[in-house]
C-alpha cells in the first residue's frame, strides 16, 4: 500500500466528485436555458449575470425547506432512498478515462481513477443496475400508492432497457478487444466507433435516456398519471438528493458515450498536449447532454404498456442484431483490435 | 462294448450281432413295415433271422478252433452295492448249440410263416395284422437270444420274461376270437399266469443264489456252489427244486403244463416255433445250464426225473384222446419235453440235448405240416362254400380230424413231410427220433427202472397216436366237403417242411452210438459225460414196441377207415378211459377246483373283509380321514390361529404402528422435511468427521 | 488476499447454513426464496476460493452456470409465486399443500 | 493480525451480519436489502480472490436483477409482513440446534486442521479470472453446458411469461 498512490486516488476522487456536483447544478441551469430558448421564452435570468447564480439559489432554497416524511413512510428507508439513489451516479465515472497519461511533478498520472481495470464496461452495467434500488425504494417507502407504482415503473423499465444498453456495449468491447474502459478509448486513436457502430450508439442513446427516467421514458415521473412518481413525497434536500443524482447520471452516461462511441477524450493534438483530452471530452459530453434536453424539449412521453413493447420488441432486437453483425464484422473483416 | 481277448481275436466278438439282427429287423418292421407291404415284411424278418443263423454258423466254426469259447461282455448293467451284473454273453457249446437250432428252425418257420399268414390274415379277417406277427416273431427270437447267450441267472431271466411275453402276445395274436370272443386272450392268458408261477420259483430260485453266493453270474455260483461243497446242500437242493418249478412252467411240466395245449390258439407257425422247438425247450436248457448245481442236488435231480418221466406219459394217454390236429401235437410235445427233462434229471445231458435238438426238428415239421393241412381244409372250405361262407365260423372246425381224412392223395407233398416227422416222432430207426429217445431210455434203463418203464409206455403210446393221427387225416375217404376240395400249399410253405424233413431224417447222425459227436462237442462245456453203450435190448424194445403201437393203430384207424361222423372206435371199448383221456384227465376241472374256485373264494374275502372293512371302512375312515380331520384342526385351531395369523396379525400391528408414528412426520409442511433433510446431512458428515477420526 | 482458504471456505459454510436455517425457520415463500439464493451464494464462494488456490478458471465458469441458474429459477420461481399468491393470497409455504389449482 | 486478515474479518462480519439480519428481519423488503448487501459483501470479496469477472457478474445479475425481481414482486404483492399464524411448536428449536450442528462440524473440519493453501502463497497467472481466461475457458471447455443453460434461460422465461400472463387481459 502505497500512500501516495491513496493520496492520488483521493485527489482524483474528490475532482471527479465535486466534477459531478458542479456539473449537476450547471447542468440544471444549462438545461432551463435550452429549453427556454427551444421554447422562445427566456430562462433564468435574475440570480447573477446570465443567471450563472440561479443554482446556488435553488440549493439555498432546498436547504431550508422542511425536511417532511409522512406518517406510514418507512422512515429509515425513506431517508436512506435519495442516497442510494446519488451513490452510484458518483462512482459510476470511476472507470471513466478523461485523457491521456499526463506528468505532473515528474510522476506519470492517469487521468482516471481506475479506468484501466479489465471489467471497466462490466462496472458500468454493474453500478447501472445498482442504480434501480434508490428509486424503487423511494417509491415503495413513501407508503404512497403513487409513489409505488412509479418505483416499480422504474423498476421494469430500467431492467427492460439495461439489456438492450448492456448488448450496445458489445459493439465497442469487440472492436477494442478489450473491457477496459482506457483500452476501448485508447483504440478509437484514429477513427471513432460511432462510425462503425451506429445501430449501437443510436440505442445506447436511447437505453440512457430510460435509464436515466429521461423523456421520453420519464414515466416514473410522469406528472399527469403518477403526479410526480417516486418522489412525490420528497422535499427538502432528499429531493435535491434525487434530483441531483438524476442529472449526475445524465453527464455519466453522456461522458460513458462519449468515451465508447465518440473516441472519448480524443481530438486534433491531444498527443502532443495531453491535457487537450479533458477539454474534447467536455465538449463532447456537453454535445450528448444538447441531445438529451433537445429530445426532451421535442418528444411527447410514450404510453407504459408502449414503452415496455419498444424495449423487448425493437430494441433488444436490435441490438441483439448489431451484436451479430459486429462480430461478423471483426471475424471476417477484421475490424477492430 | 468290450470284448474279450479271445473274443476280439477271433469271430466271437460278433455274437451280439445274434440278438442286434432280428431287433434289427423288428425295428425296421415297425417303422416301415406297413408301408412296404407283405413281401417285404416277411423278407426282412426273414433276412434278419436267417443273418442270426449266419452268425450263430459263425460262432460254431470259431468254437471249433476254440472250444473253450469265450464271454463277450456287452455292457455294464447293473452295479448296486457288491452286486455287479454285467451284460455279457456266453459263447460256448452249449448255447452255440442252442443258437444253431433255434436260429435255424426259426429261419425255415419264418419263411414258412411269410406264406402261412398271408393266408392266415385273409381267413381272419384282418390282414393289417401281417406285420405286427412278424415284427413279434423277431421279438421272440432277440428274447430268445438273449435267454440262450446270457451268461448269468439274470440275464438268462431276461430273455426268459422276453419269450414269455412274446408267447403271450401271440397266443392271443387273435385275442378277439375263440370261445365267446375272448378264448385266445384267456388262452394267452391262462400261459402267461402259468409261467408266472414258474417265473416265481425261478426268481426264488435266483435270490436263493445270490444270498447263499453272492453273485448271479453262472459260473461265479458254481464255483462257489462247488467249494461250499455238503454244507451248501440244502441250499443248493431248495434253488434246483424252485428252478425246475421255473422249468415247469416254461417246459410244460406236470403241474404246470395245462397252458400250453391251450397255447394252440396262436397260429400255427406260433405253435411250431415257440411251442414245439424253441421257447417249451428253455426248461431243459436251463437245467442243463445250472447242470453243475442239480449234479450237487441229487434229491432234486431224482425229482426232475421223475416229473419228467410221469409228465411225458400222462400227456401221452391224454394225446390219444384228442381229435384237434393240433392239440394231439401238443400233448406231444408235453410227452417229448417231459423225456428231456428225464433225461437232464438222470444227468444225461447230452441225451437231453440230443432229443431236444432233433425234436425240434420234427416237431416243428409236424405242426407245420399240420398248418399246412389245415390251411389245405380251410382253401377247401373256402372253395365249397363258393367264397360267401365264413370260413372261420363256429360251424366247421378245420383243425378236427374227424373232419378230414384222404388229405394223403389231396397233399402229397406234405403227406410225405409229415408222415416222416410222424415215424421220426414215434422213434422208427434210423430216423432222428429213434437215436435221441433210444439215448434217454437207455440212460433210464441204466439209472431208474420206474422212469424207464414210464418212458417206455410214453414211446408206446407215442407211436399210437401219432399212428392214429396220421391214419385218420391223411387215408380213408375224405369226412367232409372242406376235405374233399383241400389242395396243395405253394412251395413258399412245402419248401421248409422238405428242410425239416430233411433234418428230421438225418438229425440222428448228430450223435450216432458210438461216435457221440455231440457229446464229444458239448464236453467242452458240460464236462465228459459216459453215455452208456448201445443196448441193443433197449433199442429192440422201444422199437418193437413202436412197431406194434403203429400195427394196432393201423388195425383200428387204417383198416377200416372212419366214416363221417362215426366215433372214435376206441371210445366204445375204454368207456370211461377214453372220456377221461379226451378230457384231459379232468386236470383244468381239478385246477379249477383246487384253486381257482378257492382263490376267487378267497379273493372275494378279503376284498371284502380286507379292503372294504378294514382298508376302507375302518383303516382310510377311522385312521386316515379321521386322523386327517383330527390333524388338520390342530393345525388349523393350534398352529394356525396362534402362529400363522397371529404373526401376521402382529405383523400388520407393528406395521400399523411404525407408520401411525411415521406418519406424524408427514406434516405437509415443507419446511418440516427440509428439517429431515438437514438432520440427515448432519447425521452423514458426523458419521464421516468420526470415520475420520478414528 | 493473505489468508488461509480454509478462513474462506468456513466463511462459506457460515452463510450456507445461515442460508440452510433461513429455510427452516421462514414461513414467508420470499423470504425462504432468498435464503435459496443465500445458499447458493455460500456454494458460489467456496468455488471462487477454491478456484483461487487451485488456479483453476473452471471455478469461476462454474459460479458463472451457478448465477445463471440461480437467474432461471427465481424467474420461475417468482412467476411461480406470483401465481400461488393471484390465487390463495398467501404466501405462507405451509399453505401451499395442495397440487390442485 | 495482518491487514489482509483484517480485511477479510471486516468483510466477513459484514457478510454474516447481512445474512442474519436478513434472516431476522420482520420485513420482506428489508430481508431483500440485506441480502443485497450480504451478496455486494461477497463480491468485494471476490475482487479480492481475484474473480473480477464474476464479481461484476454477482453484481450485474444477482444484485442488479434476481434481487430487484425479489423486490418488484414483494412490493407488488404488498405480502412483506411475515406471515402469522400458528407456527410449528419444534421447528426453529430443531432448525437452529441442526444449524449450529452443521456450523460445528464444519467449522471443525475446516479450521481444526490444515488451513489450506494461503491465497497468495500461489503466483497467479497473467489475466486470472478476467473476463478474457474465463470466457476462453467457457467458450471451449464448457461450451455445451454454456449452451444447455441458454436453453435452460430460454425455457425459463417461456415458463415465467406463461405462468404470470393474465389471461383476461389476453390479447389488448
Amino acid at each position: 500500500m502505497n500512500t501516495t498512490l491513496l493520496l492520488e486516488w483521493l485527489i482524483k476522487s474528490v475532482i471527479i466528485v465535486f466534477f459531478l456536483l458542479g456539473g449537476f447544478a450547471y447542468l440544471t441551469l444549462f438545461e432551463r436555458r435550452v429549453l427556454a430558448k427551444m421554447q422562445v421564452r427566456i430562462g433564468p435570468n435574475r440570480a447573477g449575470p446570465w443567471g450563472l447564480l440561479q443554482p446556488v439559489a435553488d440549493g439555498v432554497k432546498l436547504i431550508f425547506k422542511e425536511e417532511l416524511i409522512p406518517d406510514k413512510a418507512d422512515r429509515l428507508v425513506f431517508i436512506l432512498a435519495p442516497i442510494i439513489t446519488v451513490v452510484p451516479a458518483l462512482i459510476v465515472l470511476a472507470v471513466l478515462p478523461f485523457g491521456p497519461e499526463v506528468t505532473i511533478g515528474g510522476r506519470t498520472i492517469h487521468l482516471g481513477l481506475a479506468d484501466d481495470i479489465n471489467v471497466g464496461v462490466l462496472y458500468i452495467l454493474a453500478i447501472a443496475s445498482i442504480a434501480v434500488y434508490g428509486i424503487t425504494l423511494a417509491g415503495w417507502s413513501s407508503n404512497n400508492k403513487y409513489a409505488l407504482m412509479g418505483g416499480l415503473r422504474s423498476s421494469a423499465q430500467m431492467v427492460s432497457y439495461e439489456l438492450a444498453l448492456g448488448l450496445s456495449f458489445v459493439g465497442p468491447i469487440l472492436l477494442a478487444n478489450s473491457m477496459s474502459m482506457r483500452d476501448i478509448v485508447e483504440a478509437q486513436a484514429d477513427w471513432w466507433f460511432v462510425l462503425v457502430q451506429p445501430i449501437g450508439f443510436v440505442i445506447f442513446l436511447i437505453a440512457t435516456l430510460a435509464e436515466v427516467n429521461r423523456a421520453p421514458f420519464d414515466m416514473p415521473e410522469a406528472e399527469q398519471e403518477l403526479t410526480a412518481g417516486y418522489h412525490v413525497e420528497y422535499s427538502g434536500m432528499k429531493f435535491a438528493l434525487l434530483f441531483m443524482a438524476e442529472y449526475d447520471k445524465m453527464i455519466a452516461v453522456s461522458a460513458i458515450g462519449a468515451a465508447l462511441f465518440l473516441g472519448g477524450y480524443w481530438g486534433p493534438f491531444v498527443d502532443q498536449v495531453p491535457w487537450l483530452g479533458p477539454i474534447y471530452l467536455l465538449a463532447k459530453v456537453l454535445a450528448i447532454l444538447f441531445l438529451m434536453i433537445w429530445m426532451r424539449a421535442t418528444l411527447p412521453r410514450f404510453r407504459y404498456d408502449r414503452l415496455m413493447a419498444f424495449g423487448w420488441k425493437i430494441m433488444l432486437p436490435a441490438a441483439l442484431f448489431n451484436v451479430a453483425a459486429t462480430a461478423v464484422g471483426v471475424v471476417l473483416l477484421g475490424l477492430g483490435g | 462294448m468290450q470284448f474279450s481277448e479271445a473274443a476280439v481275436n477271433g469271430w466271437f466278438g460278433l455274437v451280439p450281432l445274434i440278438i442286434a439282427f432280428p431287433v434289427a429287423g423288428l425295428l425296421v418292421n415297425l417303422v416301415l413295415g406297413r408301408r412296404l407291404g407283405e413281401r417285404f415284411t416277411g423278407f426282412v424278418a426273414s433276412a434278419a433271422v436267417a443273418l442270426a443263423f449266419g452268425v450263430a454258423v459263425l460262432q460254431g466254426l470259431a468254437l471249433l478252433e476254440h472250444p473253450e469259447g469265450a464271454r463277450v461282455l456287452v455292457a455294464d448293467w447293473i452295479t448296486i452295492g457288491e452286486l455287479s451284473v454285467p451284460w455279457a454273453i456266453q459263447v460256448d457249446t452249449l448255447s452255440v448249440t442252442m443258437m444253431l437250432m433255434v436260429t435255424g428252425v426259426s429261419t425255415l418257420i419264418h419263411i414258412y410263416a411269410a406264406g402261412y399268414m398271408h393266408d392266415d390274415v385273409r381267413f381272419q379277417g384282418d390282414p393289417g395284422r401281417y406285420t405286427r406277427f412278424f415284427i413279434f416273431f423277431n421279438l421272440f427270437v432277440a428274447a430268445m437270444m438273449i435267454l440262450i447267450s446270457g451268461d448269468s441267472f439274470l440275464t438268462l431271466f431276461v430273455g426268459w420274461e422276453g419269450v414269455g411275453l412274446c408267447s403271450y402276445l401271440l397266443i392271443g395274436f387273435w385275442y378277439e376270437k375263440g370261445k365267446d370272443g375272448i378264448g385266445n386272450a384267456l388262452a394267452g392268458k391262462k400261459a402267461f399266469v402259468a409261467n408266472r408261477i414258474g417265473d416265481f420259483g425261478f426268481l426264488i430260485a435266483m435270490f436263493l443264489a445270490y444270498t447263499n453266493f453272492h453273485s448271479l453270474t453262472f459260473e461265479t455260483v458254481f464255483e462257489h456252489a462247488e467249494a461250499a461243497g455238503p454244507e451248501a446242500g440244502l441250499a443248493v437242493t431248495l434253488i434246483t427244486l424252485f428252478l425246475l418249478l421255473g422249468a415247469t412252467g416254461k417246459s410244460a411240466q406236470i403241474p404246470l403244463f395245462v397252458w400250453l395245449p391251450d397255447a394252440m390258439a396262436g397260429p400255427t407257425p406260433v405253435s411250431a416255433l415257440i411251442h414245439a422247438a424253441t421257447m417249451v425247450t428253455a426248461g431243459v436248457y436251463m437245467i442243463t445250464r445250472t447242470h453243475v448245481l442239480f449234479h450237487l442236488a441229487p434229491v432234486s435231480s431224482s425229482v426232475v426225473a421223475l416229473v419228467g418221466a410221469a409228465t411225458a406219459f400222462f400227456a401221452a394217454t391224454i394225446a390219444v384222446g384228442q381229435f384237434d390236429i393240433k392239440k394231439v401235437l401238443a400233448y406231444s410235445t408235453i410227452s417229448q419235453l417231459g423225456f428231456m427233462v428225464a433225461a437232464v434229471g438222470m444227468g444225461a445231458h447230452v441225451a437231453g440235448m440230443f432229443h431236444l435238438v432233433t425234436h425240434a426238428f420234427f416237431k416243428a415239421l409236424l405242426f407245420l405240416g399240420s398248418g399246412s393241412v389245415i390251411l389245405g381244409v380251410e382253401h377247401g372250405h373256402h372253395a365249397a362254400t363258393h367264397g360267401h361262407g365264413d370260413a372261420h365260423g363256429g360251424h366247421f372246425d378245420p383243425q378236427d380230424m374227424r373232419n378230414m381224412g384222404g388229405m394223403g392223395t389231396r397233399m402229397k407233398a406234405t403227406f410225405t413231410v409229415y408222415l416222416i416227422g410222424a415215424l421220426a416222432l414215434a422213434g422208427i430207426p434210423p430216423l432222428a427220433g429213434f437215436f435221441s429217445k433210444d439215448e434217454i431210455l437207455l440212460e433210464a434203463q441204466h439209472t431208474n427202472l420206474p422212469v424207464y418203464v414210464l418212458l417206455t409206455a410214453a414211446a408206446f403210446l407215442t407211436a399210437f397216436y401219432m399212428g392214429r393221427q396220421v391214419f385218420m387225416v391223411f387215408f380213408g375217404k375224405p369226412r367232409s366237403t372242406a376235405a374233399a376240395h383241400a389242395k396243395e400249399n405253394p412251395p413258399l410253405i412245402v419248401l421248409p417242411l422238405v428242410a425239416l424233413a430233411a433234418l428230421s431224417l438225418l438229425g440222428g447222425a448228430l450223435n450216432l452210438p458210438g461216435l457221440h459227436t455231440l457229446g464229444h462237442w458239448l464236453e467242452h462245456t458240460l464236462g465228459a459225460e459216459k453215455a452208456p453203450e448201445f443196448s441193443w435190448l433197449v433199442a429192440g424194445v422201444s422199437t418193437a414196441l413202436a412197431l406194434a403201437a403203429i400195427t394196432l393203430a393201423w388195425r383200428i384207424y387204417g383198416r377200416r377207415p372212419l366214416a363221417e361222423n362215426q366215433p372214435d372206435p376206441i371210445a366204445a371199448p375204454l368207456g370211461g378211459l377214453f372220456q377221461a383221456l379226451n378230457q384231459k384227465w379232468w386236470v383244468d376241472e381239478f385246477y379249477e377246483w383246487l384253486v381257482l374256485r378257492r382263490y376267487v373264494r378267497l379273493s372275494a374275502w378279503l376284498a371284502h373283509q380286507v379292503d372294504t372293512i378294514f382298508w376302507h371302512n375302518w383303516f382310510h375312515d377311522s385312521v386316515l380321514a379321521a386322523g386327517f380331520r383330527r390333524g388338520t384342526r390342530w393345525l388349523a385351531e393350534g398352529f394356525d390361529l396362534p402362529v400363522i395369523d397371529g404373526a401376521s396379525a402382529a405383523l400388520a400391528r407393528w406395521v400399523t404402528d411404525i407408520g401411525g408414528g411415521l406418519r406424524r412426520m408427514q406434516s405437509g409442511y415443507v419446511r418440516n422435511y427440509a428439517v429431515y433433510v438437514l438432520a440427515g446431512v448432519v447425521l452423514m458428515l458426523s458419521f464421516f468427521l468420526v470415520r475420520s477420526l478414528s | 488476499m493473505n489468508i488461509p482458504t480454509n478462513y474462506v471456505v468456513a466463511l462459506s459454510a457460515v452463510l450456507f447454513t445461515l442460508g440452510v436455517v433461513g429455510v427452516l425457520i421462514r414461513r414467508n415463500a420470499i423470504i425462504a426464496f432468498m435464503s435459496v439464493e443465500l445458499m447458493l451464494n455460500a456454494a458460489n464462494l467456496a468455488f471462487i476460493a477454491f478456484a483461487r488456490a487451485q488456479q483453476q478458471v473452471s471455478g469461476h465458469v462454474f459460479v458463472f452456470f451457478v448465477i445463471a441458474v440461480a437467474a432461471a429459477e427465481v424467474a420461475v420461481g417468482l412467476a411461480l409465486i406470483v401465481t400461488i399468491f393471484k390465487a390463495k393470497h398467501s404466501i405462507d409455504v405451509d399453505q401451499v399443500s395442495s397440487l390442485k389449482g | 493480525m495482518t491487514p489482509d486478515l483484517i480485511l477479510f474479518l471486516a468483510l466477513a462480519l459484514l457478510a454474516v451480519a447481512t445474512a442474519v439480519a436478513m434472516l431476522a428481519s420482520r420485513s420482506a423488503v428489508y430481508s431483500a436489502l440485506f441480502l443485497v448487501l450480504n451478496l455486494v459483501t461477497v463480491a468485494i470479496l471476490y475482487l479480492l480472490l481475484n474473480a473480477a469477472f464474476i464479481a461484476m457478474v454477482q453484481v450485474t445479475v444477482y444484485a442488479g436483477a434476481i434481487m430487484v425481481l425479489f423486490l418488484f414482486v414483494i412490493m407488488l404483492l404488498g405480502s412483506q409482513q411475515a406471515a402469522v399464524g400458528p407456527d410449528l411448536p419444534w421447528q426453529r428449536t430443531v432448525s437452529l440446534v441442526l444449524g449450529a450442528a452443521l456450523v460445528a462440524l464444519m467449522g471443525y473440519v475446516l479450521l481444526a486442521g490444515s488451513r489450506g493453501t494461503l491465497l497468495t502463497a500461489t503466483a497467479l497467472l497473467e489475466g486470472f479470472g478476467s473476463p478474457q481466461s474465463v470466457g476462453r475457458v467457457l467458450f471451449s471447455e464448457y461450451m455445451v453446458p454454456f449452451e444447455a443453460v441458454s436453453t435452460l434461460l430460454l425455457a425459463a422465461m417461456v415458463g415465467a411469461i406463461v405462468l404470470t400472463r393474465d389471461e383476461r387481459t389476453e390479447g389488448r
